[in-house]
């Protein structure tokens, strides 16, 4: 497989359809493999591999590459403009065009959709194949319980069928196992897994729906801006905040926890939300199309519950 | 040399921890260690290392630094520093214990003196354990630390040998932790310990990057300085350390010689104040730096440099060639993108130059 | 530094009866900001307004803290007082400490801590308030009605009485919709071409109009008061300004096989054609799928046919003629798209498609139409026989299960009325007819409908059964058996039927949907438009401009549609008289450097307020990024602040609601 | 310390009402002179649409015990849709609340309009009752400003 891509990756880089390929590179060892940018057929051959332990979800780095690309073109036309005010007889400097080829495994389709969806990615500029995840991706819960094996919004596919028919999977267990337990067992969990919390930023700045370009947690401009959490009420917050601000976007990659040097599952709190939503509101899965609005930018006027339905269906053991 | 048998610890923890703080690593429900205060029933970890450095105690997360309050037209000012009670911490490595040496030159031994971080220095005591299993991320030999702690290292150094843990005092602190506890310790020789610190010599010879080539780094020529920030530098090593860069700051939070930090006021709410209160910070954030115009450090790439740099070039270069590395292999653990400092020093020697 | 200062009323005895206003003026006075605090006995009376003012002038206030009654009871006349005062008004804020504390409790203690909570979140606000202006939108005084029946006829002729030029545009070849095609009108009985086609005529005869049939609205831009639409001109291939409705055309016209869509497809027209006698335009029209010239064009041959091009005197004919796209500006909208019936095709169970004697409702009524296939008279389709026998089906396809496929939930509200009338007509008529009415409800709320109602069943003898018909099935000998259950003598029945006429649902017309993306306003499930207020604002749609007429709210009969029409023109001709709009400067406002250009907000925005444009950012080193970003128009925006909400960056605020200033409001009274 | 063994406490209710409905209807409340306790401090929020959980999160922060949002009755909304995504915003917190462990019953939406001032008085009076019973909100405090 790893051969296949370096050689179709090759290909497009010779046929000058893309310029730049966002791939995986080798590590110090077996298991440290960095997302990385290649541009030549040699730096793919030295560099690129493809295994299961490539779980790094590229779509994220899209935005910034593309954002490389049209501040090219940006940059180009405005000083055609400025060049033309000068001199009226001044010629146009042509426009640069990139593609960037991106490796996309069925899940991390999703989040490129999303993004797309949120005009964050220009589509133009991105070339996508989509790769299939390899069997052994260890990723713990979010991975086994993966259910977005079908790519979406690719150009091409590479050793994976379009039509994969979703998987039913037992992604809700842990949420629910935690909806079984009282709420002083819910707080007490959470605490403990928040007291370990770094506030690194690590689960965000990986995160493909947080690609705001100024977060609210840094924006000094607002009163939410805060660095690292001095009481447990700020641990919580944050946490909380950004969950919610991914409501309805996140599309269950699971980048979040995979990264955090705490091993904090919050992949958890994001699909607490996703479950909510499908159950409440009816089945949606972020980045699946680009049309499906999500549920917290519609409504269903005499559809939707009242909000007491979230203690009528709380599966608290404490009855009342 | 004192000893006790490691079945036996827990009692030295008691009589430790019952009349002063005692922090050592534990196993935490997320499969990692990290250091906490010792109460009954916590035992000591097997990890070789805590998620979070040592640094903590010394350099917490938060600190409260100040308090202002209005009162009318009068300001009332509210100075929480007080003296920190004695503490023990027991199970740093030695990557760690050297940490500790690269912050105090900034944070003690410079004027002005950082008395929040004194304070806590002076009543902590730091007692070292010796790794028995370096892994294949450990590269402290590289900066010639010992792990094996041949040299002496906190105020107490301390190894674990078949099924027996020795003590030997580096400091006066560390001479009136073991009076301490002289009534669970016994007299021992050190026939045990210098045959763990032969083997883990050893076995940190033949560890990955046990001597990693960091000749062209701890010190610049102005010249090679300027070379550096020259936009068309053409060894493009700073825009590949940096392309995968998330900008998060878990390299700088677990990282044991990491000591930037950002002031912050709190507001309790409209009568009751402000808190000023310093928290860390990681020159990783876009908003670090940031200055009334604008940030000087304008993308990934200028961060992730100046991370190295000091690491590598700046530091060494102000503290008679000490590196703000110890080696100790969290960042390459850490790293969402799995981009690290042996990394940035593997391109720089390939590079050639920096 | 702000300098604020506080205005304690005592309202009489009405606070200062249960609250300390000295102890809260006081209180208050020692805030960081205040500089000047006191307390008077009525604050909105001639002498505490003077104060107020006075106050402002001599301590330079930057604000003002009243604490009073609530502020929607006085905001307004402390706001004009500061403003006469020179201060912005934006930059007084009340804190309602009678409606919320000395009239809800009664412990003065409890009462005035409360109090001087309020006051502080009040003053905590002030501070943070930023004056503001409200901005001015010059007005295009010219509407559009999109729509030209009588819904839309109504207000274009109300809105060109005040004497602003309209537009109708109008998708059909003539304007009338569906009155013009209607027999008599209930409960009176007036024949409905009698009222309508004077008033098409009229509209025809007004100066001011402008009517643009066979045309779409195809993009619509801009906001209240400057709104920029193209509409679509399809082609007719007859010069509409040449053309004089003679008919010399459609004599000549060799192709008589043609549907004619104005009689539903109940009998044919001729390749060229004018709907109707009475229409308006009163313009020949060529279907160029059927005219045999236009087919002959189409396989390269140029001399097929032609006669009516020979025959028109005036030279009207224009085979050439193209779509065309015309630009025009707007000040005001009325949207009057009316209705549909539902097609009946999915309805397998009454036997629409099987046999030509199951008709709707309104081919029913072109089949009693003068001026219909069969003038007037009332004749099976299917041999041309008089029907002795009518069953008459209601809510089909109206008030149907919620999980129905096939029908709506909702009551289409004119059905009961216009099938008493077919049966009163049919039995006046023809006395020998026996009619039935199978009906779930027979509803006739309206002045003179149940007596209306009641002649049919006690005066004509309509037999009227409750029941719901199960099946139509047409029989060897050309009738059609009606198999239906009767509920009150609870049994099947069935009816030896020559006719039978369902009453067909009522659908917003297919064309509103994209024409509701196109306005950004927003629609309820049903495709209907979804009003302002359903009980305050019944003919506005929420996007500031668009007015709502007739069906395309819901579904209506004539003289409600026709009032609804003078109300939306009326609301029209309010906003056209204005030279400027003042808007409430009280909207949203984006902070383009944290906008991501994500989509969020303009997706709650009830009022299509928000709107994204690529706008160029300098970045570091000499670089352009041209970014989509969000951007509010205070036109349009009325400050509910969703988009507030919906904005993850925090980029989108509310100005007078700010983030800051809730937060400290928060902070203030905890 | 244990302040939950003051037995001068009493809660502290921040209500959010949206402006042209709930605001109303406490005004109304308080046209007819009815009485509910002085610990509830209203907020007045063009919509309940405007409401964000930023806020709800922040009164807990600063010591509110519980936290009441009131808007329009569900199709009587001033903006005509506001409340509909203030109730689905609401819903969905609210359940991220009770997973976190968060008490039930310390957040509350209800929709009232400006006629139902017996209605509005009622409702408070109820809030700050459940409030009293479950005591001072431990689980979303922030220690820092419960001090002084």
């Amino acid at each position: 497989m790893q051969d296949k891509l370096i050689a179709r990756a090759k290909e497009l880089l010779a046929e000058g359809k893309v310029q730049k390929v966002v791939g995986w590179k080798k590590g110090l060892f077996e298991d440290d493999i960095t997302p990385a940018v290649f541009t030549t057929a040699e730096e793919l051959d030295k560099d690129f591999v493809f295994n299961k332990y490539c779980k790094a979800n590229l779509s994220k780095y899209l935005v910034k590459i593309t954002r490389e690309i049209e501040v090219a073109k940006s940059t180009t036309r405005m000083n055609n403009t400025m060049a033309k005010q000068r001199d009226p007889n001044a010629e146009d400097k042509p426009i640069p065009q990139a593609v960037v080829l991106v490796f996309l495994k069925p899940s991390d389709t999703y989040s490129f959709t999303q993004l797309l969806k949120e005009n964050r990615i220009t589509r133009g500029d991105v070339y996508a194949i989509g790769v299939p995840c390899q069997d052994t991706l260890d990723g713990g819960d979010v991975c086994e319980n993966c259910k977005n094996k079908k790519p979406v919004s690719c150009d091409e596919l590479i050793g994976i069928e379009a039509d994969i028919e979703p998987v039913e999977s037992a992604r809700m267990a842990e949420v629910a196992k935690l909806e079984a337990m009282t709420a002083d067992e819910r707080d007490a969990f959470w605490k403990n897994e928040f007291s370990r919390c770094l506030r690194c930023n690590a689960c965000r700045d990986i995160c493909p729906a947080c690609t705001c370009e100024k977060c609210v947690f840094d924006n000094n401009k607002l009163y939410t801006s805060q660095k690292v959490a001095e009481t447990n009420f700020e641990e919580s917050l944050f946490h909380i905040i950004r969950a919610w601000h991914v409501a309805g976007r996140c599309t269950d990659c699971g980048e979040c926890s995979r990264v955090c040097p705490q091993h904090i599952p919050l992949y958890l709190l994001n699909r607490k939300f996703i479950k909510d939503i499908n159950e409440i509101y009816g089945e949606y899965q972020a980045g699946s199309d680009m049309e499906t609005k999500p549920a917290m930018l519609t409504f269903n006027a005499e559809g939707d519950p009242e909000t007491t339905i979230v203690y009528d269906r709380s599966h608290d053991k404490e009855a009342e | 040399m004192l000893s006790i048998a490691a079945d036996k610890i827990d009692s030295l923890f008691e009589l430790i921890g019952s009349k002063q703080p005692l922090y050592l690593p534990v196993d935490n429900n997320s499969g990692k260690a990290d250091f906490k205060k010792w109460e009954k029933g916590v035992k000591l970890s097997s990890a070789l290392k805590t998620v979070r450095s040592a640094k903590d105690f010394f350099f917490p997360k938060t600190e409260h630094m100040v308090s202002y309050k209005v009162c009318g037209k009068e300001i009332e000012v509210e100075d929480p520093r007080k003296d920190v009670e004695d503490f023990v911490i027991f199970g740093v490595r030695a990557c760690d214990a050297k940490g500790f040496e690269c912050i105090d030159n900034v944070y003690m031994h410079m004027n002005p003196q950082d008395s929040y971080y004194t304070n806590r220095r002076e009543h902590g005591t730091v007692i070292t354990l010796a790794c028995n299993e370096p892994v294949k991320e450990c590269f402290c030999s590289t900066y010639g630390i010992d792990a094996s702690l041949a040299k002496a290292s906190g105020d107490v150094s301390s190894w674990c040998a078949d099924g027996t843990f020795y003590f030997a005092a580096n400091t006066d602190k560390g001479k009136k932790f073991l009076e301490a506890a002289a009534s669970v310790l016994k007299d021992a020789d050190d026939k045990a310990v210098e045959a763990t610190k032969k083997s883990i010599s050893e076995k940190i010879e033949k560890l990955p990057f046990a001597h990693l080539d960091i000749s062209k780094l701890g010190k610049v020529t102005p010249e090679q300085m300027n070379k550096i920030f020259d936009k068309d530098n053409k060894t493009k090593i700073w825009e590949k350390a940096s392309e995968a860069c998330l900008g998060c700051g878990t390299c700088t939070y677990v990282c044991p010689t990491c000591m930037c930090f950002d002031v912050r006021d709190f507001a309790t709410g409209t009568d009751k104040g402000i808190r000023q209160v310093r928290c860390w910070d990681s020159c990783m954030y876009n908003d670090f730096t940031q200055m009334a115009a604008e940030n000087p450090r304008h993308t990934q790439k200028e961060r992730s440099r100046q991370r190295f740099m000091h690491k590598l070039v700046y530091y060494p270069m102000a503290h008679e060639g000490l590196f703000s590395c110890v080696g100790c292999g969290r960042c390459l653990e850490s790293c969402p993108v799995n981009m690290n400092i042996v990394k940035v020093i593997k391109m720089i020697q390939e590079a050639g130059e920096l | 530094m702000e300098r604020i200062g506080v205005f304690v009323c005592h309202c009489g005895t009405n606070i200062a009866g249960t609250v300390d206003v000295e102890k809260v003026a006081e209180e208050l006075g020692k805030v960081d900001g205040v500089v000047y605090s006191t307390h008077y006995t009525y604050m909105c009376s001639s002498a505490g307004q003077q104060m107020i003012e006075d106050h402002i002038k001599n301590d330079k206030l930057t604000g003002v803290v009243l604490c009073s009654c609530s502020p929607r009871m006085h905001e307004k006349t402390f706001r004009s007082c500061a403003e006469r005062a020179g201060l912005n008004p934006f930059k007084v804020e009340v804190a309602n400490i009678r409606e919320q504390t000395s009239w809800v409790m009664k412990d003065m203690e409890q009462a005035t801590e409360k109090a001087i909570a309020l006051g502080k979140a009040a003053i905590a606000k002030t501070i943070l308030d930023t004056p503001l202006i409200a901005g001015e939108t010059p007005m295009t005084k010219r509407a559009l009605v999109i729509g030209g029946g009588i819904a839309g006829i109504t207000a274009a002729l109300d809105i060109a009485d005040a004497g602003f030029p309209v537009d109708i545009v109008e998708k059909d070849y003539t304007v009338g919709g569906k009155m013009a095609k209607l027999d008599k009108t209930f409960p009176t009985l007036d024949c409905a071409s009698c009222i309508v086609t004077p008033k098409m005529t009229e509209v025809s005869q007004n100066p001011n109009i402008r009517i643009l049939s066979a045309s779409e609205v195809c993009r619509v831009s801009g906001y209240i008061g400057n709104f920029e639409i193209d509409i679509k001109r399809h082609p007719r291939y007859v010069d509409e300004t040449k053309c004089t409705g003679c008919g010399a055309c459609i004599e000549k016209c060799p192709n008589k096989k043609v549907p004619n869509s104005f009689n539903l497809g109940l009998n044919n027209r001729k390749a060229i054609d004018i709907p109707f006698a009475q229409a308006v335009p009163k313009v020949a029209n060529i279907d160029a799928t059927y005219c045999l010239h236009m087919k002959g064009l189409a396989n390269g041959k140029d001399n097929v046919c032609g006669f009516c091009e020979k025959a028109c005197a005036a030279g009207a004919i224009k085979f050439d003629q193209k779509e065309e796209i015309i630009t025009e500006k707007y000040g005001a909208i009325i949207v009057a798209t009316g209705y549909n019936p539902i097609s009946l095709e999915k309805f397998d169970e009454y036997a629409y498609n099987q046999s030509p004697d199951v008709v709707s409702s309104l081919e029913f009524e072109r089949l009693c139409n003068a001026s219909g296939p069969t003038n007037g008279h009332l004749l099976r389709p299917s041999d041309g026989k008089e029907p002795k026998t009518i069953v008459f089906v209601q809510c089909v396809g109206s008030r149907c299960s919620a999980d129905s496929t096939k029908g709506h939930e909702y009551c289409s509200k004119i059905c009961c009325m216009y099938t008493a009338k077919h049966a009163i007509l049919t039995r006046d008529h023809y006395p020998d007819t026996n009619c039935y009415v199978f009906y779930i409800d027979v509803r006739t709320p309206g002045k003179l409908f149940d007596e209306f109602y009641r002649r049919a069943v006690e005066q004509y003898g309509v037999h009227y059964i409750k029941g719901q018909v199960g099946k139509v099935t047409p029989q060897s000998d050309g009738t059609l058996d009606v198999q239906g259950s009767d509920l009150i003598l609870n049994k099947q029945v069935h009816i030896k039927a020559d006719m039978v006429v369902l009453a067909a649902s009522i659908e917003a017309d297919k064309s509103a949907r994209p024409l509701a993306t196109m306005l950004t306003t927003s629609m309820d499930n049903n495709d209907f438009f979804l009003e302002a207020h359903a009980k305050l604002r019944p003919v506005e749609s929420p996007t500031a401009g668009i007015f709502l007429a007739g069906c395309c709210q819901g579904p209506k009969d004539i003289p409600e549609t026709v009032a609804q029409s003078s109300g939306a023109a009326a609301k029209a001709i309010c906003l056209l008289v204005k030279d400027k709009l003042k808007n409430d400067p009280c909207t949203a406002n984006p902070d383009e450097n944290a906008c991501n250009g994500c989509g969020q907000c303009a997706n709650v925005c009830p009022y299509g307020a928000i709107s994204y444009i690529d706008k160029d950012f300098r970045g570091p080193n000499r670089t352009t990024i041209t970014r989509h970003v969000s951007q509010v128009n205070s036109a349009m925006c009325h400050g509910c602040g969703a988009c507030t909400v919906a904005c993850p960056s925090g980029a989108m605020d509310l100005k007078g609601f700010s983030n800051k200033q809730i937060l400290a409001e928060v902070d203030s009274v905890l | 310390m244990i302040m939950s063994e003051n037995k001068n406490w009493t809660p502290k209710i921040v209500a959010f009402c949206c402006n042209w409905c709930s605001y109303a209807g406490a005004d109304l409340a308080g046209n007819n002179r009815l009485e509910y306790p002085g610990n509830v401090k209203i907020i007045r929020i063009p919509c309940s649409c405007r409401l964000n959980p930023l806020f709800i999160l922040r009164a807990f922060q600063r010591g509110a015990d519980g936290v009441i949002l009131c808007g329009c009755h569900p199709g009587d909304c001033h903006y005509s849709t506001g409340n509909y995504f203030a109730r689905r915003r609401m819903t969905l917190l609210f359940s991220m609340l009770d997973f976190l462990g968060i008490e039930k019953g310390r957040t509350r939406v209800e929709w009232c309009s400006a006629a139902e001032g017996v209605r509005f008085a009622g409702i408070m009076n109820d809030f700050v009752k459940q409030i009293t019973e479950l005591g001072e909100c431990k689980k979303l405090e922030d220690v820092r400003c419960k001090t002084n």
